[in-house]
């Protein structure tokens, strides 16, 4: 584990990744009710838990600087600068939404921002990220790509291909693996052999392991791996140990037969969340008072409020939108 | 009985695998088994031939491939029909090629299990019909079955298929009750079903656009027009002789298809009618199917993309003018 | 001035990088250049903008998607059609889906290259035609030049375009010669060629298909039969509009293509036809495809599965009648 | 590198090695020669100087041990127990081939001698081989299965996915890799980060190097990999240093513009020919007379050539077998 005596965050730092973080669950907590209550129109995958890594990585990250997502990417998109509204839109499908409705909750992406998209399939946005960081060293400005993927995804073939190419050419890329220990209801340690850190060393990159409930630790750590990025030194690894408390999706109670998981390490987890923990830290070190922790609630209870709202409110988008996204010069016709 | 399709699959894989002990079962979460289909087979037959796997398709297909050359019947279940995209190095270029490559000495007695279709805001990447991409890559069966029973016969047929089957499984409608023939309950590949008879055309569905083509020959019976309604149930190979028959018949075709148009099973069965039945034909064969669009995930922007029944219904109804 | 097709291709990816300096290259051996095609680039252009790759399709095909995305417009060289699998899920579940999913914020102009088709006894991991299933994913563009001219024109195009583009390079033909324009040659995606004209029937050919199918439209001039030839160049877009104001006019039409049957191109046009032109036939619309085999090693075997003149203008003639 | 004083093989295996090793010569050696001439139909891609690994490897496998080789596979083919006649037949395209023609030199198997084939696609065959030894492990019989592969093959994602599910399992599989230092015509440094090796070693298996131009070491060290899969142990994984003397395939100098490799290069493994090196060997140590190494190439020139006339003379495969071998139960007809 990389110890918290690495150079930390300043208050400063450390106020903004509270929010962030606060921001987030914020935001999920309220898509969790209402997916529970069959508001929402597809399935949602929460980050609740996991905050920490999202807030820890993105705070060095710039809107030139680009990152990939996965299926769990509601806390990456918001953490990367993505507007809460226009993501609470696109996950009611609707066409204010960040994505005009056609992405939803695994696909909430923000050019604009760097934010190439979370992604529905397993480890389907890593060549992305590859492809962005080459992007980035033909640029020659410092820029830097972050790859976030789960346990379940360095199983993939394109997890090696991607360190041996990253690797090979000296990419300025991070990839950042939020190790849960599960893969949907599988335990990562039944289908994973070895240390999955020991697969990124095989490729000769700096690898850290960091607590993912922790956010100045993720910070320290990712400012390691983007200040070696961005100095053209090439990719690093970094692998945070953390907890999906909500599970794979909110459906899967329902959907189940039997829990996959024991309560007690559900709860165990609990008692760790990153948040609370943060708030703890930073109220002792009076970097935050009890008031402040407060305040953030009280604001983002009232911004995703109106983004409930807004989204509730909004348009549809049309029902020929669709044919006109898939090219940028025409629409798809129909050969009857 | 009446059964759920999900439970009729169930079913046919508990059958299977208690008839055969060379039938195993692997696959990313068939302990947990989100969509029912497999659930109970690890507690009845243990992780010997009950597997969960790590998420590595393309390993998992090519897998299948060595398993079954090596005298096993595996069943891969590969969860959703995009994943084919993922495991098709070991689809296209092996399972689909490797009997013909050996000069026929390799035998491959594999199922793969895809839930496939749109209709439920899982957005592009979850929503694909795959079965064009598999029909054209040659030397694999694929069936599609519309309902419990043929859920269960078909299934049980792939299994026992010395060839490599896919199973498509229609998306989202696990819950759907069917009756199911009791006792053992075998379908063969090939053989269309005809759901319905008249004599002004004839309506082909495909897996889930059945639902939706009897929803509309209901309607158009309704308004005094009579057609044959043919579900192919499997796709490869497909029985153009029964559909060839209805059209020498009706003179008129619609086919129902939840692929995209281009290269789509609607464009082949309409293309091979069209080229066969040419002087039976009193209008051109016609195609319902999705554009060539990816599924948006706003649902009312997806299900105007999927065929429907009032589609369907006026595709035929202009068919006849 | 007379060019190899190889060599047409090479200029035009020479003239591109010379452009526009965020044009890239990568790709398995594209220094050394087995096809010739990207021959001299890494020479001119140096390892930062021309780079050799380790063997990693899948990975290759993502990183496209990325640097695209990213601002720059790759072209990938993917060697063979077949490996098209081997990237597939890059393709189908990402290059062709992630502008759609992202509501048009991502832009894609990248480009990927690959040799199709048989007849040099590669046996049926080196033979595919694998443009069907391209067609079918929908969101990606895909070229098929039949000559140098061609080759030249619409790499240019593609690389030009804002939009995934498939390069797909005819196989086994790089050292045929044909005129290509002199000075900026630039040849529109969806726009046809008619090669020959003619009032008996409308012959379609496809990427290969286009040599053979001129030697058979001579045979059958001879003979006094007079076909429109049309090459449609791009296959998505497809320019139907040539083709059906053809078959308009002849009734007749026959469509050639190097993929397998089912679900191919050749389908696709027949059932487009079929629909759109149906009082217009005087005869069911024909095909003349590879059976829905692997292609085999052995030379003669292998031959007599692809389309060749005599089968090209044997199915005109029994149109005919 | 596996050190020669592991229990080595006793004579009688190294003459059958030799044996091997010689007959994979000289049918590759014509091979060669036809192909220049354009006698046979398609490409070539030739063992020559990596004869000892597939001899020093598929001297422990029985008829029913599996393996899958590469696009480079008639010296696994032959050591494994292939017909020479049934592979030159196939090579010429002929209805007597072991594959009736249909597959040609880079499809060579033979099912009845637990040869899964050569392979195409890089890495392809890799998957089948751990398909084979899970069917191994269920048959519960000591059965093996070896997937031969290249340098170049190890950079497809395909390894990873193996090697983890490999060792999850505890398959009995071995990873035999013949790093010959190319990819084509790419040199594997270029394109490769790290060690090999290390990618292997991150799942925990047994990893060994060693000389893949010493048929005794290959053989000690295979014997400890193949003992210890069945036993049901697990996997194992070897990687074999050697060099394609020929190149990539026969057509490369006609093709290629300008040469990839150094002349000097390629002189210096012709002179640490492993059978050249073996015969050496085998003489000192008295296991065979130089008449006995000269007998083994009369007898193989004799097995060439009349497995060549034989295949000259053969018929060729009906233009309708393809169709009828596609499935099992049907031929595959055309609806025109
Ligand atoms: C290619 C592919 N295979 C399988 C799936 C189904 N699936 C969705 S999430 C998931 C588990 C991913 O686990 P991990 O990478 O650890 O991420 P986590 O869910 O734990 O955040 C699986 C198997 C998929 N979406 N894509
Ligand atoms: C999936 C795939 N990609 C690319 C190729 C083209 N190709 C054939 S052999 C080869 C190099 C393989 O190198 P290696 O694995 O080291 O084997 P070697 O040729 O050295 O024996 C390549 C790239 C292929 N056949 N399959
Ligand atoms: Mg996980
Ligand atoms: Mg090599």
């Amino acid at each position: 584990m990389t110890k918290t005596n690495l150079p930390g965050p300043a208050p400063d730092q450390q106020r903004a990744m509270l929010r962030t973080m606060k921001l987030i669950r914020a935001m999920e907590s309220r898509l969790s009710q209402d997916s529970l209550q069959g508001l929402l129109p597809g399935t949602v995958h929460l980050y609740i838990g996991q905050e920490a890594v999202a807030a820890g990585v993105c705070a060095h990250l710039k809107d030139d600087d680009k990152i990939t997502s996965t299926h769990r990417g509601h806390g990456h998109f918001l953490a990367k600068g993505g507007s809460p509204a226009a993501m609470m839109a696109e996950i009611h499908g609707k066409d204010t939404g960040v994505c005009r409705g056609m992405g939803g909750s695994m696909h909430v992406a923000d050019v604009s921002k760097g934010i190439l998209g979370a992604n529905g399939i397993v480890a389907g946005g890593m060549a992305i990220a590859t492809g962005a960081a080459l992007a980035a060293q033909l640029d020659g400005k410092g820029g830097v790509a972050v790859a976030f993927f789960g346990d379940g995804a360095a199983n993939e073939g394109v997890f090696m291909e991607n360190l041996n190419i990253a690797a090979v050419w000296n990419l300025p890329l991070i990839f950042m693996c939020e190790n849960n220990g599960y893969g949907e209801f599988t335990p990562a340690h039944t289908v994973t052999a070895g240390r999955l850190i020991d697969r990124a060393r095989a490729f000769g990159m700096p690898c850290h392991e960091v607590d993912g409930n922790d956010a100045d630790a993720v910070w320290a750590t990712a400012a390691i791996a983007v200040e070696r990025a961005r100095a053209g030194e090439g990719p690093s690894y970094i692998e945070a140990a953390t907890y999906r408390i909500h599970g794979h999706f909110e459906a899967e109670a329902v959907m189940l037969k039997k829990p996959y998981r024991p309560a007690e390490e559900i709860e165990e987890w609990r008692g760790r969340d990153p948040i609370a923990a943060y708030v703890a830290r930073l109220t002792e070190a009076g970097v935050v008072t009890p008031e402040d922790a407060a305040g953030l609630d009280e604001e983002f209870a009232e911004v995703v409020e109106k983004a409930v709202a807004d989204a509730q409110a909004a348009p549809l988008p049309s029902n020929d939108l669709a044919a006109s996204l898939m090219f940028t010069n025409r629409t798809v016709e129909v050969m009857a | 009985m009446k059964k759920r399709y999900a439970a009729a699959i169930n079913e046919a894989l508990h059958e299977e695998m208690e008839r055969d002990e060379r039938v195993i079962l692997f696959g990313e979460d068939v302990e947990a088994s989100m969509f029912g289909d497999t659930a109970g087979l690890l507690d009845r037959f243990g992780r010997r031939r009950v597997r969960n796997t790590p998420i590595s398709e393309q390993t998992l297909a090519g897998m299948a491939v060595g398993a079954a050359a090596a005298g096993y019947r595996p069943v891969l279940h590969l969860m959703f029909g995009n994943f084919v995209y993922t495991a098709m190095d070991a689809i296209g270029n092996q399972m689909a090629r490797i009997r013909l490559m050996t000069g026929g000495q390799m035998t491959l007695p594999l199922t793969v299990i895809a839930v496939y279709g749109g209709g439920r805001s899982s957005a592009a990447q979850h929503s694909d019909a795959p079965h064009p991409v598999l029909m054209n890559l040659g030397g694999i069966n694929v069936a599609m079955p519309a309902n419990p029973a043929d859920g269960k016969g078909l299934l049980k047929a792939a299994i026992r298929d010395d060839n490599p089957c896919f199973f498509l499984e229609a998306g989202g409608r696990g819950a759907e009750m069917g009756e199911v023939p009791d006792g053992e309950h075998i379908v063969p590949f090939g053989a269309a079903s005809v759901l319905r008879e008249g004599k002004d055309a004839t309506l082909v569905a495909i897996g889930t656009m059945v639902k939706h083509a009897r929803v509309a020959a209901d309607n158009l019976a309704a308004a005094g027009i009579e057609v044959d309604l043919i579900d192919p149930r499997t796709m490869v190979p497909l029985d153009y002789a029964t559909i060839l028959a209805s059209v020498e018949k009706t003179g008129r075709l619609v086919v129902v298809d939840e692929a995209r148009d281009s290269c789509s099973a609607a464009s082949q069965i309409c293309a091979v009618v069209a080229g066969q039945a040419f002087s039976a034909l009193k209008a051109g064969p016609a195609r319902v199917t999705v554009p060539d669009v990816s599924l948006p995930y706003a649902p009312v922007a997806e299900k105007s993309l999927i065929p429907n029944p009032q589609r369907i219904e006026a595709r035929v109804r202009a068919l006849i003018g």
